[in-house]
């Protein structure tokens, strides 16, 4: 099959659908894989890379014009899906629930498309899942952008000129990123302490050295496919005020939290971050969808009287390089599992394929 | 009894008892045994040369020769050819040889007591009943427990055995406590007593089950030591009362320690036993497994070339991390060469494990991924396997059906041994038992992982 | 109640072989316990002293072809145990 | 006395020189402190914390009308000497080395200054010792900074997408911040290796854990009273060419090698940037005296061909909250030492004031 | 001998094993001491009450009783009396009360035997003699070690003194050898046994050093103990066969493991020492220090309300972060509170202590700053000091010329038992000596400090 | 070489007894040294018994003299060192 890498359009966006060493493993397999010239430099990948790997460097017009399956990264825009070729299959994120006109348009070019984001997270998925790989990143540089932010450093530090108390991270969500946030905020030394609404996180946050805040009655929580069912109002209040004690000492404050669809719930409110500590920071990494802070709007930095609420969505791509590795790798297996060289097997009873196929033959499929 | 012989026997007892001692080390195991042996040799030849009855050395000697190079040429070659794992068997036989001449050694003095018409003190007729009866137990409980473990004979159990055997308990020691009375004399009776003894131990064997029988032949062998004793006894040898209560007190205790480390009593190991199932530890799925103590797993690393320990999810959730580090440096320190071998999905999130063990400072360089290690397992001699299941349960490449079908895994599996660290026989996350736990080189160590890897590090410490 | 002065070095001997055994098996690990009851096993047959006495002093062909078996009896056990025990413990060999 | 604490004006700098903490103990020995309204908002610390621990607040003017003695952090400009009355003294970073003009400026209107920076390293001085205390939290930032800029994470990591390798961190210089570099990188997961010209830092790396680079055939160097002397060029060359297998390899570089007095060595050419990773990234915390690197230029960003060299001054005034506090304690036992609460006993006697005093009586006095 | 008396005599002589057995381990010690003790009292009236010489009775028992309570009493009002820190000198009285005991003991008999003139046979003659000597030399030894700890005599040294002492030994022997083989024998020659062998006693240990008096009075303990033997020999009475030897044989390896302990031969100690200095290991600079044992240190936190670890330079360079954690928690295990003491300046870089101890995992609320802990030194029952030095040096209070002096430092030196591990008597950073190491109230544990603490976990772990 | 049945029996009761003795204190903690030595120390006190029965078969004066003040060496021996080391090990119980 014709694979197609463009360079990412989208604005912050660092990473690349492909790497040299995944470039090998596809063309090993039969693929030919056109790639934008310029594609990987972000991410610290120059053409020659690709060149000696076998990739067809060519422009942008060379790369649609080629390609029968364009590997991508961020959600492809209007202008993008319109630059297409007809009958062009995309492997993308794509978020499918949040962007029903972008499947309509996708679906009048006849793309076929796969969100990657939609992937079941079962364990034969595991090795294709972009969220896992690209939210434990995020994760990690999480926290390390609040802790760039923060006019305090996290570990406990006994000095000639004084005592230096650790700083207090708090954590929304134990999922991929929240896990990995925690690890990494207890790894520079700071009091970590995280809330979820799922019972069994308790545990798992405990095995990495962290406090669990545990909401009184809570009953288990609806998973399905691995993702997390939203949770009622009166729950939401009840983990506010249990969470409240916490935020309002914390530092550096992490949110994660994300449910099926929709928006984020909002667990930080406007009021609860005025009576914040002046000099904390807030790294709201629901922005894209809507945020878990009231006040958090995507991509900006947000003054609010002395706390700082930050809403990146490019974390993961701030990690260009491992993320476009991880990425590329994840996509790799996806392909080797809907695909052979000849082209894509739209095996639809197959769990995999099913659930990210989200445009066929003209169609949205959800 | 003057002389040189004398000291020779105290020579000889005191390797009986350094022996023992030396054998309770894997480090000095080899050494305790071959000075025991040289032990004996002295006694033996001493005797043989030394010995005097009433004034006059022994005779017969080119007949005691023969005999000896009989049966040690058969001893030697029986001992050699014997496999490995059947070994215990080899064990229960020669002990049953052991019983056996005890008990014809006291046939043998009753009979010249009888012929030579000298009154028998009572402790001589005593001494020479015990070692009869205790003698032709073991003689004939070790021949039938060798015929279980090989397999040519099965459990035999029926209703009232345990009546039936007690009830022939107390008539041997009735006969014999007659005997040494006077109240019965003669050789027919001793022979009748000779007959109860083994029939008592047949059938004192006969209903324990194959798992038990380990510690059913270290009964009986101090059973041997008794009646080598009540031997010393008889003739007033220093070197045989010694070797035999020796080898009597030290293997109850060792007895003893045996059912404790089944966590079982010996009553219940000999009585309780009746009926139930034999086997070790059952599983709810119906496969049993083998259950392993720290002390065995310890020896096992100790003295392995190469041991992968496989981390998961139970060594977060247990923090045994820093412990696992100091067990990787305590088995190097005696020139085992430790790696770990990672999975990509143990634990709960990416990299987990990987930030586990970099907080407790394990080295980069011994952390291996999966598709690296895993053509290494077929050589490592020991896997440990820390608080993971999934990322080493073979369903996954042999089950279609399994939730976990088509995720690569850690072959723990193809390695000589596997010891197995959980708190109990539960699934791990995708919620399915593990077959590997049920295979025959795989043991499971229970109980909160950091827990069982510290007294991992202190056994292997003292090894 | 009546002991006398043998039975009663005996009952000394007995119980301090007792402590002496109790302090000697008191830890040794599992993976042990099958060569020290070997190694216990070729012990006790020192027995052998015994019927080699016997068939040293026996003067009547029955004593004698009995004093002989019971000798092979004994050298099984002496000769069989140890070199079974040796056996064993090869795997405590340290491999270089 | 009455000390006064202006608002920072030099650009980036957030720290202040008094943090309520020590107001409140400055008040106890008697002393009243005149605080510039505002002084602590980047620091974190309201006009009424202040105004709680018994500052006087008010406007600059009011402040310089009052204060026989300024607490300052950052080198004075020459508007703010401008503006100060006559003879008002002045206790504040300086580096008197590198700004011989200002010397003769502050000489010239009879303030009395004494330069923090030109402590002697003496174990009695460290509670007072500001470089020790800053250059400690510049050590950690600088490391959560080069973490926020790498398009790498620094830990290890196998997951269900391939293995991450750890980041190659490399430092020059083991002195405070280098050894609090060292510390941070590790914690996050980074291969670390260290290079000074100091032989007994060897066994100080190896206690952190790092990878110590040894140069072969280096004598002792000279040590001053805490500072190091300048070492030879051959000794340099020869450092360069052990370091550069390192170097080539690094996707971190930290530098913080100073020597007393004028300029920092120079440990990296651009020759040898130009041969390094694509994405890697060098932090420069010699900028200000400098640079260790020929490409740093202070407080900038310079991308060459792919490797990043950053400048940063501002590292420790990024932890403006820890940084003033220590600062500020740091300050305090340093005007106990020197002064009580009639004013200050200029003890030219004394080590400590006589080392740190460096314009007194309208003389420069080093 | 036949009767329950014997019986009881078995009961004792298990008691005196077990009390020795169980007197091995702290948690044990006490209920050791109360069996032996118990069995004593058994042996004793027994004896008083059951003894049958030539078939009668014991006579004089109100003497024998008044006897009993007239020692009993002032044995019971002297240990009670004795200072915790006179233990060791009342220990040697006692013992030198048994030699003396003994001695008397051949000397009756010995007066017995040539009054009733039946021949002694050799075995008794030797038993005799030996018991004289034996006893009469510990007797005396002990008085003479009494004296010495008490202070109340110096070592005496003069030139030939070995030689004197050695040619005393031989005429000693030479006398005894020549009364047993019967060449020389009356009372009066005896008492010049006895007085040969008190005089040899008094010579042997005059020239002693203090420090080496413990090793001594072990010694003499286990001559007691076959003095005590000898007499059981004389009556052939078990008990006190079995207590003497037990005594002899337990307290000659004690004595062999002391020396050990202090790394010294026991004939280095007994010989070598002639002459050489008194004390502990001295230091260049002139004051002398304690060495400790990890076994030791680690009975003293093990027991130990509080515990206060001190890390410094030394931690790091060990990188034994990660045991000291441990230590840390086998320490709470056993319910002592342990907390750190962190100095500002510990280590070689700001919160370079606080990185460390965050590594292996440390609680943040035990690690306590100076000016907080500094208060509870007092109260606390040992520091432990690792790899630490300036930062514990009182020089910086007490020595205005020192480099340090101002600097404000934790007060170790103000808790009931300071241990200091570090590799040597080297300084540290400021180079300068530390008078800590030289308090009374303070013990060096040298070696590696990961080598040392970990031997300390095991200890501890063991205990 | 003649050895005497009792010889032999004292012989190996001292062989074992030093056995014994050696797997007892092997690994005793260096604290414990003191109290153990002084445990022992009150055990050799067993000696008391010899001069009981010195004693209790003495009939001139200067026996029952000698007997006497034997037994109160003994006894001395055997409480003080009893008591004296139940003291030193006042320090081994825990404290709540
Ligand atoms: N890594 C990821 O990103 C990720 C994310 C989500 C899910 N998963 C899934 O998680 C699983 C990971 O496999 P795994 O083998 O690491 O874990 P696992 O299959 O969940 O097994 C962990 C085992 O550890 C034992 N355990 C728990 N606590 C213990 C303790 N304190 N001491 C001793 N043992 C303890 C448990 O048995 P007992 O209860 O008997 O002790 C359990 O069987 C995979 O199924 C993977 O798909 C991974
Ligand atoms: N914290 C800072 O910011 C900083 C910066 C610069 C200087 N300093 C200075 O550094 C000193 C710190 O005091 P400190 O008490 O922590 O350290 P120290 O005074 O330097 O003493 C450390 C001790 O540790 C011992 N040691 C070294 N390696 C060891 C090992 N492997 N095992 C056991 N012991 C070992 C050494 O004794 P042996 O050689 O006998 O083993 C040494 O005496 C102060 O003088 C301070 O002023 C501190
Ligand atoms: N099969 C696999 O191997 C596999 C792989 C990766 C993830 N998963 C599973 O997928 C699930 C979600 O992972 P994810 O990282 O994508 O989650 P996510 O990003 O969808 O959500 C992040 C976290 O937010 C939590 N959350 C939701 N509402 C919340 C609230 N009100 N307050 C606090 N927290 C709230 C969720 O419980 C979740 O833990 C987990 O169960 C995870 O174990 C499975
Ligand atoms: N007395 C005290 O308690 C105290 C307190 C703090 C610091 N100090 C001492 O002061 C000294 C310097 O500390 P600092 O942090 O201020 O140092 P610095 O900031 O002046 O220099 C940083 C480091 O750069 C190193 N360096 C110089 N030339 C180099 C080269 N060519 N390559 C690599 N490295 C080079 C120096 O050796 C030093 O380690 C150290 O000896 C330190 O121990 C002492």
């Amino acid at each position: 099959m014709k694979l197609g890498v463009l360079k990412e359009t989208a604005s912050r966006e660092r990473r690349v659908a492909a790497v040299p060493a995944v470039v090998a493993k596809l063309v090993s397999a039969g693929h030919t894989v056109h790639i934008e010239s310029g594609a990987g430099l972000h991410a610290g990948y120059t053409d020659e890379m690709y060149q000696a790997q076998g990739a067809v460097l060519g422009s942008r017009q060379a790369v649609i014009d080629s390609a029968e399956c364009m590997l991508h990264v961020a959600v492809p825009s209007t202008e993008e899906i319109d630059s297409l070729r007809r009958g062009t299959s995309i492997i993308s994120y794509i978020y499918p629930k949040r962007h029903p006109q972008l499947l309509e348009q996708m679906a009048s070019i006849g793309a076929d498309v796969f969100a990657m984001d939609a992937l079941p997270r079962t364990t034969r998925a595991q090795t294709m899942d972009v969220l896992s790989s690209q939210n434990n990143l995020a994760g990690y540089k999480a926290v390390v952008l609040g802790a760039a932010e923060l006019g305090r450093i996290f570990p406990l530090m006994m000095t000639a000129a004084g005592t230096v108390p650790p700083a207090k991270v708090l954590i929304y969500g134990a999922g991929v990123a929240g896990l990995q946030a925690i690890a990494t905020a207890r790894r520079l030394g700071a009091q970590v302490e995280v809330t979820d609404v799922r019972p069994e996180t308790k545990e798992q946050v405990e095995s990495l050295g962290a406090k669990f805040i545990t909401v009184e009655g809570l009953d288990a929580v609806n998973v399905q496919g691995g993702y997390v069912a939203a949770v009622g109002s009166d729950v939401l209040d009840r983990q506010r005020t249990a969470v409240e004690k916490s935020l309002l000492q914390a530092d550096l404050v992490i949110s994660t939290a994300l449910v099926t669809g929709g928006k984020a719930p909002v667990l930080i409110t406007a009021d609860q971050v005025s009576r914040m500590k002046r000099g904390a920071v807030i790294i709201d990494m629901a922005a894209e969808a809507g945020g878990n802070c009231e006040l958090t709007r995507a991509d900006d930095r947000i003054d609010a009287n002395g706390v700082l609420v930050l809403g990146p969505t490019d974390l993961a791509s701030s990690a260009a390089q491992n993320a476009s590795e991880l990425y590329a790798k994840n996509v790799l297996a996806f392909l080797s599992h809907i695909a052979t060289a000849d082209g894509i097997t739209y095996d639809l009873s197959d769990e995999i394929t099913s659930a990210t196929l989200v445009v066929h033959n003209g169609q949205v499929r959800i | 009894m003057d002389g040189i012989l004398p000291l020779l026997y105290l020579l000889a007892s005191v390797t009986f008892v350094l022996g023992i001692k030396l054998l309770g080390s894997p480090k000095s195991a080899r050494l305790g045994n071959l000075i025991a042996a040289a032990g004996m040799s002295v006694a033996i030849i001493g005797t043989m040369f030394l010995y005097k009855h009433n004034g006059k050395p022994l005779h017969n000697l080119e007949w005691i020769i023969a005999a000896l190079i009989v049966g040690g040429v058969a001893g030697w070659i029986m001992a050699m050819r014997v496999k490995m794992t059947s070994m215990p068997q080899m064990v229960s036989f020669f002990n049953g040889m052991g019983g056996g001449c005890a008990a014809l050694i006291s046939i043998l003095e009753y009979t010249s007591a009888t012929q030579s018409a000298m009154p028998v003190s009572i402790g001589h007729a005593l001494a020479m009943m015990a070692g009869l009866i205790i003698g032709g137990v073991s003689l004939s409980g070790s021949i039938i427990a060798y015929l279980k473990l090989e397999d040519r004979l099965s459990d035999i159990r029926f209703g009232g055995q345990q009546f039936v055997n007690n009830g022939l308990l107390v008539l041997t020691v009735m006969v014999g406590v007659l005997l040494v009375t006077g109240s019965l004399s003669g050789l027919p009776m001793l022979y009748l007593l000779a007959a109860l003894a083994v029939l008592f131990g047949v059938l004192f064997v006969l209903p324990i089950g194959g798992a038990d029988m380990p510690v059913v032949i270290s009964l009986l062998n101090s059973f041997t030591g008794v009646a080598a004793a009540c031997g010393g006894f008889l003739y007033d040898n220093m070197v045989m009362l010694i070797g035999g209560i020796l080898v009597g007190s030290a293997g109850t205790i060792l007895t003893v320690v045996m059912c404790n480390s089944m966590n079982r009593s010996l009553l219940n190991v000999l009585i309780g036993n009746f009926g139930s199932s034999a086997g070790g530890g059952g599983s709810s799925t119906g496969g049993s497994y083998r259950e392993v103590t720290a002390a065995d797993a310890a020896v096992m690393m100790a003295y392995a070339n190469r041991v992968v320990i496989v981390p998961g999810y139970g060594l977060a959730v247990a923090q045994a991390q820093h412990v696992c580090h100091q067990l990787e440096h305590e088995l190097e320190t005696k020139g085992v060469s430790v790696l770990y071998a990672i999975h990509p999905v143990a634990g709960r999130m990416p990299g987990h494990m990987n930030v586990l063990l970099a907080e407790a400072d394990v080295a980069y360089d011994k952390l291996i991924e999966m598709e690296e290690i895993n053509a290494d397992f077929p050589t490592t001699d020991v896997v440990l396997v820390v608080g993971a299941n999934d990322v080493v349960n073979p369903a996954a490449k042999t089950d279609p059906t399994s939730p976990i079908y088509g995720m690569p895994i850690l072959d723990a599996e193809l390695a000589r041994q596997v010891v197995i660290m959980k708190r109990s026989m539960k699934a791990g996350y995708a919620g399915i038992d593990n077959e590997l736990f049920y295979r025959p080189n795989a043991a499971m160590l229970f109980g909160d992982a950091k827990a069982s890897l510290s007294s991992l590090v202190n056994e292997v410490k003292s090894l | 109640m009546i002991i006398d002065d043998a039975t009663l070095s005996l009952l000394y001997l007995v119980i301090l072989m007792a402590f002496l055994g109790v302090e000697l098996i008191g830890h040794v690990p599992s993976v042990l316990h099958t060569p020290l009851m070997s190694g216990a096993n070729a012990i006790h047959g020192v027995v052998i002293i015994g019927s080699i006495i016997v068939m040293g002093i026996a003067d009547d062909t029955v004593s004698t072809i009995l004093g002989f078996v019971a000798v092979v009896l004994g050298t099984l056990n002496v000769v069989g145990g140890f070199v079974v025990t040796n056996r064993m413990l090869e795997m405590f060999r340290r491999k270089e």
